[in-house]
């Protein structure tokens, strides 16, 4: 059995306008991890990563950090440990020097000079961006920002790393660097999560899928769980990723063997035919 | 024609030169280096009493939400933003709102106060509009002066329920006058004249910059009434 | 550096220049220095002095480039131009002047001192100019706000002059979107539209900035902020060559104080 | 052979700091095409589609309407027949509801009151947005912002759209929406520009291929050539769409037949197994 590190417990979180943005929601998240987040716009995936940061406090239930109720007290904990990669990265930036701005979250985490330093420095070399130590984000590109707003995040060395829609807008080069920090994340032991409209990259990424519709959780399972469930897909209105839809009619027309898992990347096709 | 009337449309002209040769007509920002020590001193102290305001009035907006302060900065950035727009135009020149009436009216004019000496002082970082010398100068005329007239009319209008738009564009339009006219005695006492002091000398400042100011502050009640039209249907 | 924010003149200067390296408390001891020398000093040849030394170091040793210097320059120059010459032109009865012309009721006039004093005030103008340049054109604003947190401007103050500097940059560039949008849509085809599209894009700017700054307020917490926020500030040593040229403008200085006070 | 509508003839653009945004660009856009744009982030994409909409004037170069020059004089003709929608809905967004929205290029057109509101009203049916008219564009959600957008540019009648990344951070409703509009277009005889991140969209929908790099066309032709150009590809770090890299590998495996142009959905491998 894995650690668990997060616990949601019956969840709600309402807006002032007593919207129900979240219903009920109950879930556990384990150690190293990967999960995709999927569901329409407007269905609570970001709401539920404001909760599961502590930026947002839960109208009702509550959530559990090893073990550990989050409550007014210990919530810098929470906000210390899981850390939000903005879909926008633009609203996440706020400094004005790229080495200023990834440096700012250890730094207001209160860590001494020297650290604070050195982590920036290596996120920055993690995220490719050792030619802009010194520039302004205003004069960066999209991908660039995109790249300062993840390093960030590694710069605060969270546990659990949360990316809300990172593969929109993304163009091929920065995409290839993404999934190269993903791997890496895997490598370190991290937990991630992730929400994107992009099966077939959940497909790729994920171990887990959690489905959000209307604030409602109503899928949490296994990929093959969940892309398995046609009524589900059909509720949330997702399509079934390209390669799986592909095996099966290869399976269905008797051109590949039966295997358990599904292939996952184009390569792992060849050995099957 | 006559000989005054030939030396009148010199003098129009000679100015339309002037302005034709500078590209840029913002409003009146006082340049760094036009005011000697004691004037820079005297116009940032009596900035204090007002920023001092300023600065309680929002501490305590922010003490109530903390949140206020990325809605305050994005007001900063906005009032900044519109004032380093060029406003369209047929002729090719180019002007600049100056945001303080806007600014007044949707900010108040104590945050402005505040906020208007921080756009100032980027102003003359990022543009080289102004100076640090002359901020304080500047602060009264633009941050604290327009607005509050610019404030105090939009209020007056509303309580004597003349029309509200009417009582807008009187608002940016007027906080936009009394600026230049501000300015322009600031500098007056700086520089007055040999024979008339500073009146006479007052007066030479107004008309030197009449002609880009009056149209702008016209152009400035317009489409401060356009854009709180805009606002107003969401 | 970058094609949008043309209209912020001065920004993409101070990330290039050389003199980036200077310490920036002693850059901008250094600029606001001579500009209070200037104006403090009042005198040609102090002026003089100190606007050629300012070029030199934006230019020679900041290497700015000058045909950008001196078009940064032209941007006061219509405030200092219209000045000067409600300075020199005097109007009244216009004894002993130099040139007069009857305007209306009265007379216009130049005297030898109000046309010496025009020119005098234009030079200090420059010169006075030149002197902020020396700061702004090499020290990113990050730098500049940390020499306010120096001298003890109250930390709000400071945190919304960071944001404010951010934002700044965030709106014109939505603007320039919005003006290529609407333009692209025909919004700027005659003067009425033109008026209309302009202030309907302010409007829109306006709401969007203030429905993202929830989203902003949002991203800043996530990251460990407290109501109080710490930003990053470089050390930079100050070297001995700093110094001599800090050293080199003083003695430029009372080289010409001593010519200015013996002619008395 | 097709009518010409727009001629790209050596068109260069620089902005204001001699950067090169363009670099001699050659090519003509006939009625009806369906053409497909990509490229890395700042290859170019956006200025080109600004040129060719007159938004920007060329540096260098001309574009030509129906064989005619564009200048200054005639540039709101171009307007009139190239709409773009803009990847960021929020700053196309100009008036204070959506029916005012939609109703600003017609009546920018200065067409007749009729026609305007008749137009308007026909864009927001096509468009689904029948529940929004008089609400204001800013507090619709994501997708219906999108959505706006598009009619803004239905509204005119264009002969040429121009979309730019039209895909990103759509979710799957209201991508499925953008495909039926496309589709229509296609009935309605319109020509489609539309920039991508995404080969497997782009390979789905497009006839021709563009490949932006660095501000230069490097590649242009059918989906076929352009997609089966390894060299190219890697140049624009493009990857080959999975339906055609499966195709592939079907084919060298022997389970598929033979057949001259690749499959484009899914459902086309199943007569083809």
């Amino acid at each position: 059995m894995k650690e668990k590190i997060l616990e949601v417990d019956h969840l709600s979180f309402a807006y002032d306008n007593n919207h129900n943005a979240l219903k009920d929601i109950c879930l556990a998240i384990y150690k190293q991890e990967k999960i995709a987040v999927l569901g329409a716009n407007g269905a609570g995936k970001t709401t539920f990563f404001l909760n599961l940061n502590g930026v947002r406090e839960p109208s009702g239930g509550e959530i559990r950090y090893r073990g550990e109720t989050v409550g007014r007290k210990n919530i810098n904990q929470l906000r210390r440990n899981v850390g939000i990669v903005f879909q926008d990265a633009d609203s996440q930036i706020i400094a004005s020097t790229v080495k200023a701005e990834v440096a700012f979250g250890p730094l207001n985490m209160k860590l001494p000079r020297t650290e604070v330093e050195e982590r920036t420095l290596s996120a920055i070399r993690e995220m490719k961006l050792e030619d802009c130590v010194m520039r302004p984000p205003h004069y960066l590109s999209g991908g660039e920002k995109k790249r300062v707003s993840i390093a960030d995040i590694l710069a605060m060395n969270c546990e659990v790393m949360v990316f809300d829609e990172p593969t929109a807008s993304l163009d091929p080069v920065n995409a290839e660097i993404l999934e190269e920090v993903l791997d890496k994340m895997e490598q370190q032991g991290k937990t991630v999560l992730l929400s994107t409209h992009d099966v077939d990259f959940a497909y790729r990424f994920a171990q887990r899928v959690l489905v959000f519709c209307g604030g409602e959780l109503i899928g949490d399972g296994s990929v093959e769980d969940i892309f398995r469930n046609e009524a589900l897909l059909r509720k949330a209105n997702l399509k079934k990723p390209v390669l799986m839809q592909l095996y099966d009619l290869l399976y269905a027309k008797g051109k590949i063997s039966e295997v358990k898992e599904c292939p996952k990347r184009i390569s792992d096709f060849a050995s099957l035919l | 024609m006559t000989t005054k009337q030939k030396k009148l449309i010199g003098s129009v002209a000679a100015l339309s030169v002037v302005l034709g040769v500078t590209p840029n007509a913002y409003a009146m920002h006082i340049m760094e280096g036009y005011l000697a020590p004691q004037y820079c001193i005297a116009w940032g102290v009596l900035c204090i009493p007002f920023l001092v305001t300023g600065y309680l009035s929002i501490n305590k907006k922010l003490k109530e939400n903390r949140k206020n302060i990325t809605l305050l900065a994005m007001a900063g950035a906005f009032i900044f933003v519109i004032s380093s727009l060029k406003i369209p135009s047929v002729t090719g020149s180019c002007s600049h709102m100056t945001g303080t009436g806007l600014g007044a009216i949707l900010f108040g004019p104590s945050a402005v106060s505040i906020l208007g000496i921080i756009v100032l002082l980027f102003q003359a970082i990022l543009l080289a509009h102004g100076g640090l010398t002359t901020l304080g100068a500047n602060t009264f005329s633009m941050a604290i002066a327009g607005p509050l007239l610019s404030y105090g009319i939009f209020r007056l209008c509303k309580k004597l329920n003349i029309n509200q738009y009417f009582g807008i564009f009187l608002a940016a339009f007027l906080g936009d006058l009394f600026t230049y006219c501000v300015t322009s005695v600031q500098l007056a006492i700086a520089y007055p004249s040999a024979q008339g002091g500073i009146m006479a000398s007052a007066v030479k400042f107004l008309g030197v910059f009449a002609p880009t100011q009056l149209p702008l502050a016209v152009l400035e009640g317009i489409l401060t009434v356009l854009i709180m039209i805009a606002l107003k249907t969401y | 550096m970058h094609r949008n924010h043309e209209q912020i003149t001065t920004d993409c200067y101070s990330y290039l220049s050389a003199l980036g390296e200077w310490n920036t408390v002693y850059k901008v001891v250094f600029s606001v220095g001579a500009l209070v020398t200037v104006i403090a000093a009042d005198s040609v040849g102090i002026s003089a002095v100190t606007l050629f030394f300012m070029m030199f170091l934006s230019v020679g040793v900041g290497k700015i480039p000058g045909r950008d210097y001196f078009r940064l320059m032209k941007v006061p120059a219509a405030f200092i131009l219209l000045g000067g010459a409600a300075i020199v032109v005097q109007f009244g009865s216009g004894d002993g002047s130099l040139f007069r012309t009857g305007f209306f009721w009265t007379n216009l006039f130049i005297t030898e001192s109000s046309l010496s004093l025009g020119l005098h005030v234009t030079l200090k103008a420059f010169s006075a100019v030149s002197a902020l340049f020396l700061m702004t054109l090499s020290t990113p604003m990050g730098e500049i706000i940390s020499v306010f947190r120096k001298i003890r401007v109250p930390v709000l103050i400071l945190e919304l002059m960071h944001l404010i500097y951010r934002y700044i940059f965030i709106l014109s560039e939505t603007n320039q979107r919005q003006k290529d949008a609407a333009g692209s849509r025909l919004g700027y085809c005659d003067l009425t539209t033109s008026l209309r599209t302009f202030s309907g894009e302010l409007a829109n700017l306006l709401i969007m900035s203030m429905k993202k700054a929830e989203t902003y307020y949002d991203a800043m917490e996530a990251r460990g902020y407290e109501g109080n926020a710490l930003f990053w500030e470089e050390k930079r040593p100050l070297t001995a060559k700093q110094l001599l040229y800090g050293g080199l403008y003083l003695a430029i200085l009372a080289g010409a104080f001593c010519l200015v006070w013996r002619r008395g």
